[in-house]
């Protein structure tokens, strides 16, 4: 009783063409705040198992659109649609989660007072009820996926440490970890790299194409590192100013004479 | 009664009566009982004299004394007259003579009446309005006769009025006709009782029909007044609730200080005023007594804002980050403030007189009486507020106190010295507390406890009208003010309130965040 | 010249920087290089007096600031640019922009035109909140904000972390200018930048400083670098 | 120690109630201190034991409790409000205590363990009413009854009520009003006042405003312009006390009605009021009714004692019965075996100087009724705590033979 | 269900049971032998005023630990949380003014005084029931319950968070105060419930009913402080810990903190309704100033002193803050305010974790734990 209702299917008669087969379909949406459009009916297609990139300029509103997949913020019109027919823009934060949505943040956000530990554990995949909660007991295959993701992300020894005492990069280590441990089908990565070093960077590309591989869930990776993009080698779709400005593959995008003017630069 | 008016009829025919008459009338006020003070009244009245009235009137006010050996002397701010020679004499050993409110009453009639006939129009005019406001049916000839002898338009005017009022009463159908006609357009609602009894019963029916016309047009009129009244008392209300929250929409507002204390920052304003008073009471003489209030603004300022800057740099300032511990702490102070102004001003209340001009108001119409304190008090809290106001949004010292209540760390790394704006940021929300005190005192009683009445609404004007916004506390303060006063004729003070209050409750579900939320990422945090 | 004397820095318990001692020097560029958590940010703090340390000394220009508060130190001409940008979320970009005046004399407060020429977003964008700007708009905020103040020593830690690559070509460049005095509005500068991206810190670097686990374990002038030593300490 | 004989001072001295009753706290240390410096009681000095309940009632019988069995006092002398003597109640009786309570109340009650020495509101609400009703009083038609939403002000209109119906005033004619405690925004009842008054008769207002309120209640007066010979106010709960916080310039006229007032000259009063400015080294605190129903009190227990020869309580309380005290405002005060005393009522008008100036007074003293003969329910029942009654609340004596 | 036993077997180490068991020694046998077995002229003897004072005492510390499962473990301060506790007393209060029937002052059977002298000719409906005590012990956690289920529910759904619904809890705790004053309510007005004779047929003036109520109020207390323990230690306890650190992100995890805070919410107000209930038959009386927001602040005050975010915390300041008010208010009349109010300061600079942190901390010196470790310590105490 105390849980919130399943998420409703919905079944839009409009789109659904277009959304078929697809693991995340937006069409059209447009966000704006007084006045100023983050999102300009911005459309983006994503296929099951796929691993998209996206860049684009600062302010070009790949973030927005984050937080509108996830529910954080509505947008004003457009279709949002998980899995083909559900409907995201009805949905709250953590109901979006438990469809299997995903996500990381640009500027890390993890539980400061909690445990490294307490922390992926948290975000195990589990049932999410408050009395499930409050009966649950983890585990030793669960206490095992957590210490395989301690050492994946390189905070096994810091286990026991509180997050809040992690510094900036470490903090970032630990919301991947998070967001491994949740197991979702879609996964929304905001500038992963961001303060990392070379190397780290190479192993976050390692560990997202790993992911990937499988094809049993599809990544949105937002980043600046334009070696980092290469690394991934995958699909890069261009923002700017709240829509898509290019798509295609990394070079042909590099290519783009717009794309460098606005975003890469000379 | 009947006697003060035949008296004054006669005094209308015959020539003034003598100087000696006179003397032996006003000594006879001195009396033991009140009835034959009120003997000796009707007697002096009698006599015609236009003396009298000043000795009337000095007698109500309690301002006629009695020397020992039976010299009848008024008292004028402080100094003494003789009241039939005029001539100032030294009082050492005069006592007060006594009066009841039936004395006065009939006291403040006969100079009315005296004031009708006076040669000058000031006081007549005076006289004719207070015979307006309390008609009194022995008095009508004179009225009349007033009337009749009448030359200024306004004056005269005002006297038909009067006698208009009077003639409701009148035993010849047609006059009472007429005086309803006369009374018809009035927007006062003692015409309206007056009409009300031939309403409801009179024995002619023409007269019976006029009178129910006029009354439910009275009626209506007043319903509307009713409603303006409704909303200047909103105001009032709201502008006494903004002036306990501006402070603290500083302390607690911008700096985030769930601020405990602040009632009794209050407070201590509210002593301050009344330790300026008495300081003027002592030092000045008592024509600047008016002043004290002017002298209490500041002096308020700098006591509270010291108290402000002290607590803030020995108690507040190790708290920053961790905002329940300021509240446990300022609840702390709260307990010690009340109890050291308990230790050292008494645990009573303390008087904290209004100034001459802050006392009373004009009658406006339909009975409603524009209170001088409460305008001062509406036109003080808005110009607080826009001080503020300016300050914040526009001054240096504005723009570094909303840096470093929002990222201390950083605002010192740019170079604002994060301790100094800190305390004075507080000091500050301390001072305007203390000034709203000065203002509080004027309405209020000035207690211990006073800040203890004005802490639960201040928190929940600045919640309601969104955290860290001006223009929400105003508007906050306003409408429950306003809503408060609209409920109140219909549901009574105390459901009035507890409406206002499940009112709130329901509308922070539509706005979370207050009437003026921020939104946007940047409070998302 | 800025000189920081084996300082030792704790956070409880935790000895987060051990003996570390670095310079800089006007008209070059000091770069901090190290892996997460080796204490780049922590010893910036420090500089800037954000942190206290418990041993060692601080001093700039000369002058001992170890005891002095971070206001101080920014009177003293210290700019910083944080990590994690940390803008004032309620301030408007002008605001924002205007608590730089705080260390400068009266007649020095004004915003520098170079300043928008730079970062032209910020142009347009004066009216809106600091926090409701994107997360490469803050750091770019950010950055500006430390110029206004007009400083003789910058501290920049990773400053270009989620910017877009051609302001971040654009921000090597002022880098560059600003240590070497080019721009008339700044005199020259000190700069001491923490950096993960190695190639462009190699790029800009005149002097630059390996730390590992709290200490320095590598320091000296850009030219005798070596390559691999360096990312041998870069690597996990 | 057993030389001492200890007495409880039960009143809050912080909180709201600390206004009114820190006065009776110093008024009873003032008594103890006189009793000691003349010789004490039983040959023996007395100690007050001053405890805080913080205007909390909870912990007034927590107090009380202590009081009775840590401090093992002889008498408490305390508590002001009614909630705060009935949350003591359960505590004095169930351990046997005396506590002699100062405060004039709304009647209803009588404990064998409790001395009310305040007034019942027969001593104060009627006496009001007539006299405004007389000649004298201006002959009101018309009644406001303005009061705090509790139990005494209850009580008391509901009294008043049925008292101005038998006296055939109209339902029409009286206007009932409640407000919650520390009310402070008093602008639409007191425009609500002056319309009602605006009927063309003669209104007054029967105020049971309670504490804080009367502040703001009296400064709206005042600025809305009601002068007292127009619209007279008598107020049973504001005495000197209340009165030193208000200017009352405004308001000359307005009225209270008391068993005591300052202002009233005699010897006792005199000699009271100096020993009061003695003591507190204050030469302006006032006194007040309150302060004489303490004093009589602590007066009849001393006297009690002495006549039974032990502070035992059920010997004192049966020395108790009848003894009398000189009031400070002339005559005698007894107590009555319905442990309510009989005393002069007086009505005052408000001066200039916050004094209050008699008008009226009672010819003898009048008996405090327990139970009220205007409500159904009380008129039923009889307070006697001496043979054959021996009962606080009955409908006929325990003992019949 | 055998797993949550299970479960509240093993969510507590040696130490924890240890220290049960030396309370339930303390307060279940050692207070009654030195009150009734030791003889009242021995020094050791406890004296009964000590007894009800120390049930009282049990009572609020019942109520702190239900304002500290809400407050520090989930990051709602509610200001209201008296209310529920005086919702709680109420109901007890209403069964105990119909079980004292023909005996009150007005010899009648079918209504309580208050109702007599005031006029009512009938007891209004929701009076109804109260006779029975099972209704009434019900009553005593449902109305409570209820109450906060449909308050948090609007609340939390709107996402009303920090100051915001703090104030709110205010207003609705004031709210209810006037409520209950008005006399027209029918619970009595400002004086409230009083004049109680007995609970469940024991009469209260008795002190082996004061011994009875007392125990009733430590053995609650154990149970309760058991529940709380269960709760904060399960995985429950570490979301509604992230949920007071970053609610959204919680979201952003799937789980929904609405749900989460309404069940913490209700079941605290639940605890706090039974603490009022424990609380009226032993002080006698019940009325409106329970509602007080001053009162609701001050249990806040208690957690805070004690030390918020752990249970032992929140009941020890409890027993802190009101001995020291006990003692104080008997002790220095005149100059308690000063010194208790110097002491939430001296808390709040000195003492960052409160009392329970003190002990931490000087345990901490002992062994030169790290920082972060003796935050944990203080947060699982
Ligand atoms: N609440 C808001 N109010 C006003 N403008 C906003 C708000 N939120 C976002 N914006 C604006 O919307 C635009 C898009 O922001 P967004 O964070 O999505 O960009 P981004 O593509 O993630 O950029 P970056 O690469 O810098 O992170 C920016 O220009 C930003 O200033
Ligand atoms: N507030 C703090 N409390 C306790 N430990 C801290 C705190 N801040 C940082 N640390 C610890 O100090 C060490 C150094 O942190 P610092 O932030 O200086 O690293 P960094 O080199 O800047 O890392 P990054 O590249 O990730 O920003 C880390 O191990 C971190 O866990
Ligand atoms: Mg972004
Ligand atoms: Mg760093």
């Amino acid at each position: 009783m105390l849980d919130d209702a399943m998420p409703t299917i919905d079944m839009p008669a409009g789109p659904g063409v277009l959304a078929a087969g697809s693991i995340l379909y937006l069409d059209g949406v447009t966000v704006s705040f007084d006045g100023f459009r983050a999102l300009n009916s911005l459309s983006l297609v994503l296929a099951p198992g796929e691993l998209r990139t996206i860049v684009g300029p600062n302010g070009a509103g790949k973030t927005t659109m984050m937080d509108v997949i996830t529910g954080k913020t509505r947008p004003d019109k457009g279709d949002v649609l998980f899995d083909q027919n559900i409907d995201l823009t009805r949905l709250d934060e953590s109901a979006i989660a438990t469809l299997g949505i995903g996500r990381k943040f640009q500027k890390p956000t993890v539980f400061e007072h909690l445990s490294v530990f307490e922390n992926l554990e948290l975000a195990l995949k589990t049932n999410r009820s408050t009395l499930a909660t409050l009966f649950f007991r983890l585990s030793g295959q669960q206490a095992e996926q957590i210490a395989a993701t301690l050492q994946r992300v390189g905070l096994a020894d810091k286990a026991r440490q509180q997050a809040g005492s992690l510094s900036h990069g470490q903090k970032q280590w630990l919301e991947i970890g998070m967001l491994l441990m949740q197991d979702q089908r879609l996964l929304l990565l905001d500038e992963p790299v961001a303060g990392m070093t070379d190397a780290e960077t190479e192993a976050t590309a390692e560990l997202i194409l790993d992911l990937a591989r499988d094809k049993t869930r599809s990544l949105v990776v937002v980043e600046h590192d334009m070696e980092f993009v290469r690394a991934l080698g995958a699909k890069v779709t261009v923002l700017h100013e709240g829509s898509v400005l290019a798509e295609g593959s990394l070079d042909a995008v590099q290519a783009n004479p717009k794309v460098v003017e606005v975003y890469l630069g000379r | 009664m009947l006697k003060l008016v035949l008296a004054l009829v006669a005094l209308l025919v015959c020539s003034p009566a003598y100087a000696d008459d006179f003397a032996g009338a006003v000594r006879a006020l001195n009396a033991d009982s009140f009835s034959d003070k009120l003997t000796a009244a009707d007697t002096l009245a009698a006599l015609g004299d236009g003396r009298a009235a000043a000795v009337f009137e000095a007698m109500a006010d309690g301002r006629l004394y009695a020397t020992a050996d039976g010299t009848i002397l008024i008292e004028q701010s402080g100094s003494y007259r003789d009241a039939v020679s005029g001539a100032t004499v030294a009082a050492s050993d005069a006592a007060a003579i006594t009066v009841n409110n039936r004395l006065r009453g009939a006291l403040r009639a006969a100079a009315g009446q005296l004031g009708l006939l006076n040669s000058d129009p000031v006081i007549r005019q005076q006289a004719a309005e207070s015979m307006l406001a309390t008609p009194n049916p022995d008095a009508a000839d004179t009225v009349r006769k007033a009337l009749a002898a009448e030359t200024v338009p306004a004056i005269k005017a005002l006297l038909s009025q009067a006698v208009a009022r009077l003639d409701l009463a009148d035993s010849d159908p047609a006059h009472r006709l007429s005086a309803i006609a006369q009374l018809a357009a009035s927007s006062d609602p003692q015409v309206r009782g007056l009409l009300q009894p031939l309403a409801d019963g009179d024995s002619d029916p023409q007269v019976k029909a006029a009178a129910q016309k006029a009354v439910s047009s009275i009626e209506n009129r007043l319903g509307l007044i009713g409603i303006g009244v409704n909303i200047f008392q909103g105001i009032s209300l709201g502008s006494v609730l903004l002036l306990a929250a501006i402070g603290l929409a500083v302390t607690f507002g911008v700096m985030g200080v769930i601020n405990m204390a602040h009632g009794e920052m209050i407070m201590l304003g509210a002593y301050s005023t009344f330790v300026v008073q008495e300081a003027v009471r002592a030092l000045l003489p008592p024509d600047y007594f008016g002043l004290y209030l002017v002298i209490a603004v500041p002096v308020a300022f700098v006591v509270t804002f010291a108290v402000g800057v002290l607590l803030e740099r020995t108690v507040i300032r190790f708290l920053y980050g961790r905002p329940l511990e300021t509240m446990l702490a300022t609840w702390g102070i709260s307990l010690m403030l009340q109890q050291l102004v308990r230790s050292l001003f008494g645990a009573s209340n303390r008087e904290v007189a209004n100034p001459a001009w802050m006392t009373g108001g004009i009658e406006l119409i339909g009975g409603f009486t524009l209170t001088y304190n409460r305008v001062v008090i509406i036109l003080f809290c808005l110009a607080v507020l826009l001080a503020l106001a300016a300050v914040l949004r526009w001054s240096r010292f504005g723009l570094f106190m909303r840096a470093v209540t929002q990222n201390r760390p950083m605002a010192s790394a740019m170079g604002i010295p994060t301790g100094r704006i800190d305390a004075a940021t507080f000091g500050l929300g301390s001072g305007i507390a203390g000034i709203a005190g000065v203002a509080l005192s004027q309405i209020g009683n000035v207690s211990p406890n006073l800040g203890q009445g004005y802490i639960v609404d201040s928190f929940m004007v600045v919640v309601f009208g969104g955290v860290g916004s001006l223009w929400g506390t105003l508007v906050g303060a306003l409408s429950l003010g306003l809503v408060n006063k609209l409920l109140e004729p219909y549901a009574g003070a105390m459901l009035g309130k507890i409406l206002v209050l499940v009112a709130i409750i329901l509308f922070i579900q539509k706005r979370p965040r207050g009437l003026f939320a921020l939104k946007g990422r940047s409070v998302e945090g | 010249m800025l000189n920081i004397d084996t300082i030792n820095l704790f956070y409880g318990a935790s000895h987060a920087l051990r003996g570390v001692s670095l310079s800089a020097q006007p008209g070059r560029v000091t770069c901090v290089l190290g892996r997460n958590g080796v204490g780049k940010t922590s010893l910036m703090r420090a500089i800037m007096g954000l942190q206290a340390v418990k041993t060692g000394a601080i001093s700039w220009e000369g002058k001992d600031i170890t005891r002095l508060s971070a206001h101080d130190r920014a009177r003293h001409g210290i700019g910083f640019v944080p990590q994690g940008r940390e803008i004032f979320a309620r301030l408007t970009v002008r605001e924002n922009l205007e608590t730089g005046f705080a260390p400068l004399p009266r007649g020095k407060r004004t915003i520098p035109d170079d300043v928008f020429e730079l970062f032209p977003v910020l142009k347009t964008m004066l009216h809106r909140r600091g926090g409701d700007l994107s997360g490469g708009q803050q750091q770019q905020l950010a950055i500006a904000r430390a110029l206004v103040t007009r400083p003789r020593l910058l501290i920049l830690d990773e400053p270009t972390e989620g910017i877009q690559p051609s302001i971040i070509k654009d921000i090597g460049r002022v880098i560059r200018l600003l240590a070497d005095g080019k721009l008339a509005e700044w005199g020259n500068m000190a700069v001491v930048l923490v950096e993960q991206y190695f190639d462009f810190a190699k790029e800009l670097a005149d002097d630059f400083a390996v730390m590992d686990r709290g200490e320095v374990v590598l320091s000296g002038q850009a030219a005798t670098m070596v390559e691999d030593d360096v990312r041998r300490y870069l690597t996990v | 120690a057993d030389d001492t004989i200890k007495v409880g001072v039960l009143h809050s001295l912080s909180g709201t109630m600390a206004i009114s009753e820190t006065t009776l706290k110093d008024t009873v240390l003032m008594m103890v201190d006189d009793l000691n410096k003349h010789g004490g009681l039983l040959g023996k000095k007395v100690e007050a034991v001053v405890v805080d309940p913080a205007s909390n009632w909870p912990l007034f019988a927590e107090k009380a409790r202590e009081l009775l069995e840590k401090d093992k006092v002889a008498a408490i002398f305390g508590c002001w409000t009614s909630v705060s003597r009935k949350s003591v109640l359960p505590v004095v009786e169930q351990l046997d205590g005396l506590l002699f309570y100062p405060v004039q109340y709304e009647g209803e009650e009588s404990s064998r363990n409790v001395f009310y020495t305040g007034a019942a509101p027969n001593q104060q609400a009627i006496p009001a009413v007539d006299y405004l009703m007389s000649k004298d009083g201006g002959e009101v038609k018309r009644w406001v009854l303005a009061g705090t939403d509790y139990v005494y002000p209850r009580t008391t209109n509901k009294i008043l009520e049925s008292y101005l119906k038998s006296k055939g005033v109209a339902a029409d004619d009286i206007m009932v009003n409640y407000t919650p405690f520390g009310h402070s925004d008093w602008q639409t009842i007191v425009a609500d006042i002056k319309k009602f008054a605006s009927a063309g008769k003669k209104t007054a207002v029967v105020s049971t405003i309670n504490g804080d309120a009367n502040v703001p209640f009296y400064k709206e007066l005042a600025n809305q312009g009601i002068k007292a010979d127009q619209i007279p106010v008598v107020a049973f709960s504001v005495g000197e006390e209340e009165l030193a916080g208000i200017d009352t310039k405004n308001l000359v006229g307005h009225l209270a009605a008391w068993n005591y007032f300052e202002s009233v000259k005699s010897p006792e009063n005199t000699a009271f009021i100096k020993q009061w400015h003695d003591f507190t080294k204050n030469p302006k605190r006032v006194t007040n009714d309150p302060m004489e129903a303490t004093y009589i009190g602590f007066k009849m227990w001393t006297q009690a004692v002495q006549q039974a020869g032990t502070t035992d309580v059920d010997a004192v309380r049966q020395a108790m019965y009848g003894q009398k005290v000189k009031n400070l405002t002339g005559g005698v005060a007894v107590m009555n075996t319905n442990h309510h005393l009989s005393k002069p009522v007086f009505i005052g008008e408000i001066q200039a100087d916050g004094q209050l100036q008699t008008v009226w007074k009672t010819n003898g003293v009048i008996k405090a009724d327990a139970w009220s003969p205007y409500i159904p329910e009380s008129a039923k029942l009889t307070a006697d705590w001496t043979y054959p009654w021996v009962c606080g609340n009955c409908t006929e004596p325990k003992f019949k033979n | 269900m055998t797993s949550f036993s299970a479960r509240l077997l093993t969510c507590g180490n040696r130490r924890l049971w240890t220290g049960l068991a030396v309370g339930a020694l303390v307060f279940l046998v050692l207070v009654p032998v030195l009150n009734l077995a030791v003889p009242v002229d021995s020094a050791l003897h406890l004296p009964n005023y000590m007894v009800t004072l120390l049930g009282k005492y049990l009572c609020y510390a019942l109520l702190a630990l239900a304002m500290d499962l809400v407050w520090g473990y989930c990051g709602v301060l509610s200001l209201g949380h008296g209310a529920f506790f005086a919702l709680g007393g109420y109901a007890i209060g209403m069964y105990m003014m119909r079980a004292i029937g023909s005996r009150g002052v007005y010899g009648n059977a079918d209504l309580p005084d208050f109702m007599v002298f005031l006029n009512w000719q009938e007891l209004p409906w929701y009076w109804f029931g109260f006779s029975q005590p099972w209704f009434a012990l019900l009553m005593v956690v449902v109305i409570p319950g209820a109450l906060a289920f449909v308050f948090g529910w609007l609340a939390f759904r709107s996402r009303i968070t920090g100051v915001y619904l703090s104030i709110i809890t205010q207003a609705m705790t004031y709210a209810l105060m006037l409520a209950f004053f008005r006399n027209e309510m029918g619970f009595g007005g400002n004086n409230g419930l009083t004049d109680f004779k007995d609970i469940f047929g024991f009469d209260l003036a008795l002190p082996s009913t004061k011994m009875g109520l007392y125990l009733a109020s430590a053995v609650v207390l154990g149970l309760a402080f058991l529940l709380a323990r269960f709760i904060v230690t399960s995985k429950l306890g570490r979301v509604m810990m992230a949920v007071r650190d970053a609610e959204s992100r919680v979201r952003f995890l799937g789980y929904s903190p609405t749900a989460i805070k309404l069940f913490v919410f209700t079941l605290s107000a639940m605890l706090a309704g039974v603490a009022g209930a424990l609380y009226v038959p032993q002080v006698g009386i019940i009325n409106p100033s329970e509602f007080s927001p001053a009162n609701s602040i001050e249990i806040a005050i208690w957690v805070a002193v004690g030390g918020r975010g752990t249970l032992i915390g929140a009941i020890l300041g409890a027993f802190a803050v009101n001995g020291a008010k006990t003692w104080l208010t008997g002790a220095a009349p005149e100059l308690w305010l000063f010194l208790l109010g110097a002491l939430f300061i001296i808390v709040t600079l000195g003492m960052p974790k409160g009392l329970i942190g003190l002990w931490a901390q000087s345990k901490a010196r002992l062994f030169r734990r790290s920082a972060v470790t003796e935050e944990k310590e203080a947060r699982h105490a």
